[in-house]
């Protein structure tokens, strides 16, 4: 069957159908949609021979191999079932909905989420691999919640179709962890590798936790105690919906589950007490529940949970004729509860109340719809000649014949007959209820029968109650054998499907069964008034109530840690790299390497004192700003010093400017915030956070002491080897910085730029406080450019800009460079600034600092580039020595032209940050008119 | 095409500088051009290197013509390569978004956004660790700048924190570079790796607290436990385009950590092998958890998306942990799914909060959607991609990530986490989605602004890569899967990179 | 000669470090200069100390390690870049915020009479 | 015009040579072209100033002033180190008349650096020069020494 | 001989720096400070003039330059911010 | 190096130092900010005057041409000193602060921190 690979995702396509036919009648909509399904139906049905030959079809492709996804489909009889369910209930949904559904309703929408939930139950049941299994397993979660929420306006359809998701999600999340667990213990994600070695994997340690996460997934999605409570709450989706995944999908994947690993998983001690007990506490509070819903549909749903409940039963005693009597059950309550689900739904629409405190009498008013829910909740209930009947008396001869529970194992049927009387009562209750029992009560509309074709599906699948019920054989006993021989991966044992089997215990249990249940039923006021003493506890409600106080302690946790302290923040990070590095210095036997070390001068104990004493000073007087300025500016001077004294004259010289620029930066900024830092650390606070900084100031002294005291090798006589042949010039730092290392540089300057534009950004929308007295209280001066100031700073702008340019042109050979050069500039232009004010200069130069900025990352790119013509890559140099009469010889250099690009960029960059900044100011400050 | 692999990182710096120059400076429309065919070039230029690189292997790049270890060379193996084209996809369809409008607000948004791609790709591509610091500033400066961009309190708040962080991170980045240099003498990382294996005794321990510091800079950047706080707030106040390029920051720290901690202080380190390992772990795994409990406690789509950005790093550094070719190609497939999902969902959350008037993106009742089966649609879908569930690329991320775990202490750690944090999502999601699309009153809002046509399709970009990462998973999955396989092999990692050089 | 210059590496960041920490944003912009400087002294220091031999060539007799220097002035100005970005920051965040502390909102304040005026005239 | 500020090109040109400590033909090209592109693009930047009419007496009372500043120091070294019992220090107005604010400045100037004495600040109508004296002996004295050793050459230069 | 003389020069130049020191810690006023530290800038000039006569080097001239050009516009900054509070404008 | 030069350098660097430290000395000594002014305005500029002129011929002798690289320094100095001192002046005038006891003419001080003329001008 060369179709497999490609059969499942014939619905897939059929999603659009709907979607795009919607603007035409319903019932086109409704006949195109069925189209596709219909077709994979056939296709799959005439491929039903062979299976029932005990053929199985199954065809793979590679997917992802890295996670052991292939797409990898088998029909084999357990598939076959389920796709005959999936699809033929499926196309009797959409014939319904098709009339259920009222006007305002998207019907289009609908069609196309029931289709890919289809796809998706198809895409579960046809999967050979167990990853491509869970995947379409999580389709089916996100598409019911789709359905479920349908009715997404209302609260009830919202919170229920949460639940379901939740929990069947959470539920998929441990499915994933078994699959993959399991996976990895056979050795492959082939499904058939899985189901042939079952022996191996009951006995690998890994085997609980499989069973367990594979269990988990089954129960969540199977409606199991004890989390059974999201399917009732998931009524609240339209009644086709619900008659489609309560009875022959969504919740029946579970139990598909479980019957495809029963192979591999089942026929143990654990296996046994886990399924058959939750089982069974399903299938009794189940029944238990059903008997006192008022709701319609709260009853079917809760008695689905029972059915469930008893499938889950018999698959976990571990026989095979249980096997077979669970897959039958499969069989029996997808047909029975289809047309219930359907009929509720027909009450529901054409009376308005699924209230069975209103709906009473109805058989007056719909007697033909009555006779076939009737017929439905007799199979429901297990009264003879129906197909319930059959499957629930396979079930309590299994029941009978369990031993597992060793002295206790007559429970079992005990109890079964037990939820066999329960069955019977709310079977009743939904008959009698609803259709007899006094005259309706309030209702919103009166009752009459629903439109000739809504009730085809229902005549449909209450006939195929009948048919099973007394032809068994002939309706599904080869589907039957089938499916419990792929369920068991073996053939099926023998078993039969005689309606009759003469006088016999289980025959007992079902009288018992239907007497009781008759008898509970008469008495039921008084179960109800027992029941009533209980508390009401609405599941939903509690579920919510548990989400909301998960995402509410959350919420705390997050405000506890996250608490925007940006102290906090700093001082775990660099606490974490305190411990770390802390942690690993421990290790250091030794502080001191055998490096000999430099003498001690005076001068240096000197620069040392001074450094020392004004850091200090800077943080004892941080809160006075200005001081802490001052002293700031002395730690910036002995810096350089110690740069210059240290072999690194470039470094002095950018240390100074760079310092000189952030000064007047820093006081620009003063101006705009307080003058002063009130006290406001607590003592304990100080106190932690000298110690961190004490810390980590100890740690970096003893590194760097440390490091100082050991020999290095590096790989820097390269570059003074090849500065002057390779590079062009003889001061190796700075050809380091244009040339071997260009890239940072440029990478430097580019950094410079964006901060620009990033501070000029800030500036643009800035609204400023600006303070008319200083920190205490006294007005400004009103000499806004003192003349002394202002002549000098004219006289030396000049004679610094030629600074400037000496300091450029020699960088390349001694200390100096475009940096530095640009700084000087720039400190030049500042100057002016400061001396004569922004509307002085505004008239007087019109230099475009963003142009600037653009240009000097341009050209230094350029520069960079133009190597490319002569086939080197990015940034390669070309400098030569030219020749010229009366000048003599001299250099030329493609790095000057990049350091050219850095000159400007510094300039404008530092301009654009200043001038912007000083700019601020003046619009908003009243001029004071100057005295001449 | 010799000069291919320096094109991610040319292109947006002459685009970037050139928009400063007349005659684009001034008029926005001009510049929105030369962002989307910059971007565009970048593109495919980013893709025509990575289909190169996959063919004829590793380029490297010499810049200067100066041969490594002397000089910087660029590195373009699989693993930055195909960083660098996710960097691009997303920058693309960033850009289509920002000129929907969001690029107003401020001056210098196209030129900033230029820089910080370069930046981001520079990071991505260098091969020297000095360099590696000097792209982390470029892409941090631009960040600064960008998160201020349409400016607010929050804005302004939110970048202060982020900047000052971020400022001690590169203190200490340079305190770590000082001793890795003071150690072995050299900046390029394939020249250290070879150093690396050869330190002994005491400069072994001097070298590791280097090593270590740059793990707190990476581990701030990637927002790894306890320095992801700056995240949610940071994220959750970026203009859209902003917050979803960001996307890719938190990447461009996880990235660092698989470069530094696999090819540097990996398998062949001698004493140094895999020092980051035991910090690793238990800050992962912290993350994921803090993350998910972010999850869980979110009130609006942007911050939910924040921590699901911290979730992702947290399993991103999981994977780091693992430490095995299996773990870092699982990363790479995540990495390239959940920046691209996460960015796609914040792109959304800001369609999505300008039509609900006050509500914004917060997950309280409002007014109903212009557009709701658009939005509808696009959030199914970033939500079923970052819970990780199918069909999407999710998934298959995370069933790597389970897969790539080596011994069942990891198995027992990493898989719980790394559920429930998916569970967290699922949780969130589910009330996200019901309450913004279905808990409505009133009418539409006046003032709710349709998403434009530009903006629709950038979103859409996004989303589409997830079915496609699925789709063609088998490939991408045997792409990473090599990469991986390169960056664990220190011969064709650092002996191959080095001219002369044999172990 | 080392020991006192790593115990002035060490002082420095210590410094640093405390200031940063501190809740204003002007103290913290001053230790993040300080932390700098700390930094590059450090960066400067891990081609170790040499006197008499800047690295130009013909000029001394014997070079010091040329590249931390190139590694530091680049630092240098990249510090310089982000310290200016963080003091503009720093305004913008009290002009928006009203208040000059790095959260943007005032501790409670117990006693105002801690605030005394620290008279720097 | 070729050289806007034809003093400052003067001066630009002979700092680059003495920066260069060269007279090379190189460094002479050099130093023409900052001297011409220099001025020029400042020449904006600047507020219109006196031109130096007596260029000679220029130069004599710089040589002047060197020597003042020589003399000023050592006694104002030995005022410090002194007994500071001694000190009579005061403030003084000195009314000028100098119509440039160079001439102001270059005036205050040499007065700061001269006997000592501090220019600390100059009246808004810029006819008075208030001094700081460290040692005040007699006022008259002061005023008139200031005015005609310094006030009158600065006015005989720039011809005001 | 010069040894010795650059040894008692550069003493009394680092007894000046600590003058310095002093006063700018002690004050009083903050011009006190900033006249302490232009005094300072004016000692480090002389300093590192010293220290490339010491080293025989010529590579100490712009540092000392550089101080005496920029020292100037800090002192000038740090007035105007107290004379004005705005320094730009 | 021929001995006077080095006998010259050494008188020029121990001259600049004495007034360097004396300069520096006279910031401690002196009682009130404005005549503190007078120390570093004049001294410290000397005594860097003195040690630029050492650098100066010893630079020379150095690189076996005549280096004045020097006179810039002092240029710069000269030039700015001046200005500086006017600015802290103006500064402690402007926050008004006391000087000493028996300075003359401390009622000046208002008239000139306001830039106004003197109201009894001085009887010249
Ligand atoms: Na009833
Ligand atoms: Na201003």
């Amino acid at each position: 069957m060369s179709s497999l690979i490609w059969l499942p995702f014939l619905p897939l396509l059929g999603t659009l159908i709907p979607l795009l036919t919607a603007r035409f009648s319903r019932t086109t909509c409704a006949f195109m949609t069925a189209a596709l399904p219909a077709l994979t139906l056939f296709l799959i049905l005439s491929n039903a021979g062979d299976i029932f030959q005990g053929e199985r079809f199954q065809a793979a492709i590679p997917w992802i191999p890295a996670i052991g996804l292939e797409l990898a489909f088998r029909l084999d009889g357990l598939a076959l079932l389920f796709s005959i369910l999936i699809l033929g209930i499926g196309l009797l949904v959409i014939l319904y909905a098709r009339y259920y559904l009222s006007a305002q309703d998207s019907i289009g929408k609908f069609y196309a989420y029931l289709i890919l939930f289809m796809f998706a139950m198809l895409g579960v049941v046809l999967s050979d691999n167990l990853i491509q299994l869970w995947f379409f397993w999580e389709l089916t979660s996100i598409s019911s919640f789709l359905l479920i929420s349908f009715w997404g306006h209302k609260a009830d359809a919202r919170k229920g179709a949460r639940m379901a998701l939740t929990i069947t999600g959470a539920g998929g999340l441990a499915l994933l962890a078994g699959l993959l667990i399991l996976g990895n213990t056979v050795g492959s994600f082939s499904l058939q590798d899985i189901l042939d070695s079952g022996p191996f994997i009951k006995d690998s340690a890994n085997y609980p936790v499989i069973v367990v996460l594979i269990l988990l997934g089954a129960f969540t999605k199977s409606a199991q105690f004890p989390f059974h409570f999201w399917l009732p709450n998931a009524m609240a989706a339209p009644t086709p919906v619900s008659a489609y995944l309560h009875s022959a999908t969504m919740v029946k994947a579970g139990i598909f589950l479980m019957a495809r690993f029963y192979p591999a998983l089942a026929d143990t001690d654990l296996w046994f007490l886990i399924v058959t007990l939750t089982g069974l506490a399903t299938f009794l509070m189940g029944a238990y529940i059903a008997l006192f819903q008022h709701d319609l549909k709260g009853l079917l749903a809760n008695s689905t949970i029972s059915h469930l409940g008893l499938i889950t039963l018999l698959l976990g005693m571990g026989t095979d004729l249980a096997a077979v009597a669970a897959v039958f059950h499969i069989i029996n309550h997808a047909i029975f509860k289809a047309s219930l689900f359907m009929a509720a739904g027909i009450i529901d629409h054409e009376s308005g109340s699924r209230d069975m405190r209103q709906l009473n009498g109805l058989w007056k008013y719909m007697p033909y719809t009555a006779t076939l829910a009737m017929v439905a909740s007799a199979s429901m209930a297990g009264v003879p000649l129906m197909n319930g009947f059959l499957s629930k008396e396979m079930f309590f001869t299994e029941t009978l014949h369990q031993a597992s529970l060793g002295s206790l194992s007559w429970l079992i049927p005990v109890l079964a007959t037990l939820g066999g009387i329960f069955a019977v009562a709310y079977s009743m209750r939904f008959i009698h209820d609803v259709f007899f029992n006094g005259e309706p009560i309030n209702l919103p509309k009166t009752p009459h029968e629903p439109p000739r074709y809504m009730r085809v599906p229902v005549e449909i699948l209450v006939a195929l109650c009948l048919l099973v019920g007394i032809f068994p054989g002939f309706m599904v006993g080869d589907l039957l054998f089938a499916a419990a021989s792929a369920t068991l991966n073996t053939q099926a044992p023998s078993y039969s499907l005689a309606i009759w089997h003469g006088f016999n215990f289980p025959l007992l249990m079902s009288v018992i069964a239907i007497i009781g249940g008759l008898v509970m039923y008469q008495n039921r006021s008084h179960l109800f008034k027992f029941q009533a003493q209980f508390p009401k506890s609405d599941p939903k409600l509690v579920f919510e109530g548990v989400i909301q106080s998960i995402a509410s302690k959350a919420g705390r946790i997050i405000a506890f840690t996250e608490n925007s302290s940006l102290q906090r923040y700093i001082f775990f990070t660099l606490g974490l790299a305190a411990v770390m590095t802390a942690s690993s210095l421990l290790k250091l036997n030794a502080t001191a390497g055998q490096r000999p070390e430099i003498p001690v001068d005076a001068l240096s104990i000197t620069g040392a004192v001074l450094l020392s004493i004004s850091a200090l000073a800077t943080v004892l007087w941080h809160r006075r700003r200005v001081v802490a300025l001052i002293t700031l500016s002395v730690v910036g001077l002995i810096v350089s010093l110690a740069f210059a004294q240290f072999s690194a004259p470039d470094l002095a010289l950018t240390q100074l400017s760079v310092e000189v620029v952030t000064v007047i930066l820093l006081i620009l900024a003063l101006f705009f915030l307080p003058q002063k830092t009130p006290k406001e650390s607590s003592p304990r606070r100080v106190v932690r956070d000298l110690s961190l900084a004490s810390l980590i100031g100890g740690v970096i002294g003893t590194i760097c002491y440390a490091l100082m005291t050991r020999p290095l090798d590096t790989i820097s006589t390269f570059f003074t080897e090849n500065s002057k042949t390779g590079g062009g010039g003889t001061n190796v730092v700075n050809v380091i910085l244009v040339d071997f290392r260009g890239f940072d540089t440029l990478g430097e300057i580019t950094v410079l730029g964006i901060a620009a534009l990033g501070i000029y950004k800030l500036i643009s929308r800035m609204r400023l406080f600006m303070p008319s007295t200083d920190g205490n209280g006294l007005a400004w001066s009103e000499d806004r450019h003192p003349i002394l100031l202002a002549v000098i700073s004219q006289s030396l702008l000049p004679l610094a800009l030629l600074v400037s340019a000496y300091i450029f042109l020699r960088g390349h050979n001694m200390p100096g460079g475009g940096f530095i050069a640009g700084l000087i500039t720039s400190v030049a232009i500042i100057q002016q600034y400061v001396a004569h004010g922004v509307d002085w200069i505004k008239t007087r130069i019109k230099l475009d600092y963003q142009i600037m900025i653009g240009s000097g990352i341009s050209i230094a790119t350029l520069s960079g580039l133009g190597s490319w013509a002569f086939g080197h890559t990015f940034l390669s140099s070309w400098f030569d020595y030219f020749y010229l009469p009366l000048i003599g010889k001299f250099e030329l250099a493609s790095a000057m032209i990049f350091d050219l690009g850095v000159f400007l960029t510094v300039v404008g960059a530092t301009m654009l940050i200043l001038a912007n900044l000083g700019q601020l100011t003046t619009s908003e400050r009243p001029i004071q008119k100057e005295h001449d | 095409m010799q000069h291919l692999s320096i094109f991610p990182i040319l292109i947006p710096l002459l685009f970037g500088a050139i928009m400063l120059l007349p005659p684009f400076s001034k008029d926005i429309a001009s510049q929105r051009v030369c962002s989307v065919v910059g971007t565009l070039f970048l593109l495919v230029s980013s893709a025509v290197l990575l289909f190169e690189i996959n063919i004829s292997g590793v380029q490297v790049y010499a810049l200067g013509g100066w041969q490594a270890p002397f000089g910087i060379s660029l590195i373009a193996d699989k693993v930055s390569s195909l960083l660098v084209l996710l960097t691009s996809f997303l920058a693309f369809s960033v850009i289509l978004y920002a000129i929907g409008g969001k690029d107003k607000g401020g001056a210098y948004f196209h030129p900033l956004f230029m820089f910080q791609i370069m930046g981001i790709n520079g990071a991505f591509l260098t091969g020297d660790i000095f360099n590696l610091f000097v792209f982390f500033e470029v892409l941090l400066i631009a960040s600064y700048a960008l998160l201020i961009h349409a400016g607010g309190k929050q804005k302004t708040q939110a970048t202060l924190h982020y900047v000052i962080l971020n400022l001690v991170g590169s203190s200490l980045f340079l305190f770590g570079l000082g001793i890795l240099y003071g150690t072995l003498g050299t900046l390029n990382m394939a020249d250290m790796a070879i150093k690396v294996g050869q330190l002994e005794g005491e400069t072994a321990t001097l070298a590791k607290t280097g090593a270590l510091l740059l793990l707190v800079v990476f581990g701030l950047k990637a927002a790894m436990l306890p320095m992801h706080f700056w995240l949610p707030k940071t994220y959750a106040s970026a203009s859209a385009p902003v917050a979803a390029l960001f996307a890719i920051m938190t990447k461009v720290g996880i990235y660092s950590i698989f470069r530094v901690y696999t090819v540097i202080f990996g398998e062949n380190a001698g004493e140094l092998a895999n020092i980051a390992t035991p910090w690793l772990w238990p800050l992962a795994l912290l993350t994921i958890a803090i993350g998910s409990i972010g999850v869980l406690a979110s009130p609006s789509l942007k911050v939910l998306s924040a921590n699901l950005v911290i979730v992702s790093s947290g399993s991103l550094l999981a994977c780091a942990a693992i430490n095995s070719e299996a773990a870092t190609s699982a990363a790479l497939y995540y990495m390239v799914h959940s920046t691209l999902a996460s960015a796609g969902l914040f792109l959304l959350a800001d369609m999505m909060a300008r039509q609900r008037g006050k509500a914004e993106d917060r997950f309280v009742h409002s007014r109903p959607f212009v557009q709701p089966r658009l939005l509808g649609f696009a959030f199914a879908i970033s939500a079923l991609a970052l819970v990780g569930m199918p069909p999407l690329s999710g998934f298959v991320g995370k069933v790597m990530i389970l897969q790539a775990t080596q011994s069942s202490l990891q198995t027992m750690w990493v898989w719980p986490l790394i559920l429930l944090g998916s569970l967290a999502a699922l949780i969130t999601f589910s009330r996200a989605g019901t309450t913004l699309f279905w808990r409505h009153n009133g009418s539409v809002a006046a003032e709710a602004e349709p998403a434009k046509k530009t903006e629709i399709m950038s979103v859409a970009l996004l989303l589409l890569a997830s079915p496609i990462l699925v789709l063609f998973g088998g490939d991408i999955t045997e792409f990473t899967q090599e990469a991986a396989s390169y960056l664990h092999d220190i011969q064709s990692s650092a002996y191959a990179l080095l001219p002369g050089v044999t172990p | 000669m080392e020991g006192i210059y790593a115990f002035c590496v060490g002082l420095l960041t210590a410094c640093g470090i405390f200031l940063t920490l501190r809740g204003r944003s002007f103290s913290v912009v001053i230790g993040l200069t300080l932390l700098s400087y700390a930094v590059n002294l450090f960066l400067f220091a891990s081609g170790r100390l040499k006197l008499n031999s800047a690295v130009v060539l013909g000029q001394s007799e014997q070079y010091s390690d040329p590249l931390p220097q190139a590694l530091v002035l680049t630092a240098i100005v990249i510090g310089f870049a982000m310290t200016a970005f963080a003091v503009i920051l720093a305004m913008r965040a009290r002009a928006d915020l009203g208040n000059d502390h790095v959260d943007g909102n005032l501790p409670a304040q117990p006693n105002e009479a801690s605030n005394r005026s620290g008279g720097n005239q | 015009m070729l050289f806007p500020m034809p003093f400052h090109s003067l001066l630009l040109f002979t700092v680059w040579l003495l920066l260069n400590n060269s007279i090379s033909a190189g460094h002479i090209v050099l130093a023409v072209f900052f001297a011409i592109t220099i001025p020029w693009l400042v020449s904006g930047m600047r507020d219109e100033h006196p031109k130096i009419l007596k260029p000679w007496l220029a130069i004599r009372y710089v040589l002047m002033v060197m020597k003042d500043i020589l003399t000023a120091n050592v006694e104002v070294a030995l005022l410090i180190i002194g007994p500071i019992k001694k000190l009579n220090p005061g403030f003084v107005a000195v009314p000028i008349n100098i119509d440039s604010d160079l001439g102001i400045t270059l005036l205050a100037s040499t007065v700061s650096l001269t006997p000592g004495t501090v220019s600390a600040e100059v009246s808004k109508d810029k006819s008075w020069l208030y001094v700081h004296a460290l040692h005040l002996d007699n006022e008259e004295e002061l005023i008139l020494s200031i005015k005609q050793r310094y006030e009158m050459p600065i006015k005989e230069i720039f011809g005001c | 001989m010069l040894n010795i003389t650059i040894i008692i020069v550069a003493a009394f130049i680092c007894i000046a720096l600590i003058l310095n020191l002093w006063r700018l810690l002690k004050g009083p006023t903050t011009s006190d400070r900033i006249l302490a530290l232009d005094t300072m800038y004016i000692n480090a000039i002389a300093l590192i003039l010293l220290y490339g006569i010491h080293a025989s080097s010529v590579l100490y001239f712009e540092a000392a330059l550089l101080i005496a050009m920029l020292g100037f516009v800090s002192t000038a900054a740090l007035c105007k911010y107290l004379l004005r509070g705005d320094i730009i404008e | 190096m021929p001995l006077y030069l080095e006998i010259i350098i050494c008188i020029s660097l121990l001259i600049g130092a004495v007034f360097l430290l004396i300069g520096s000395y006279g910031l401690i000594r002196l009682p009130d900010i404005y005549m503190r002014l007078h120390s570093p305005t004049k001294a410290s500029t000397l005594g860097i005057t003195g040690v630029l002129v050492a650098s100066m011929i010893f630079q020379s002798h150095l690189k076996g041409s005549f280096s004045v690289q020097e006179l810039l320094i002092t240029l710069f100095l000269l030039i700015t000193a001046p200005v500086a001192a006017n600015m802290i002046a103006k500064t402690a005038l402007h926050y008004r602060k006391k000087p000493l006891e028996r300075t003359q003419n401390q009622e000046l001080m208002e008239t000139i921190r306001d830039r106004e003329e003197p109201q009894k001008p001085s009887e010249s």
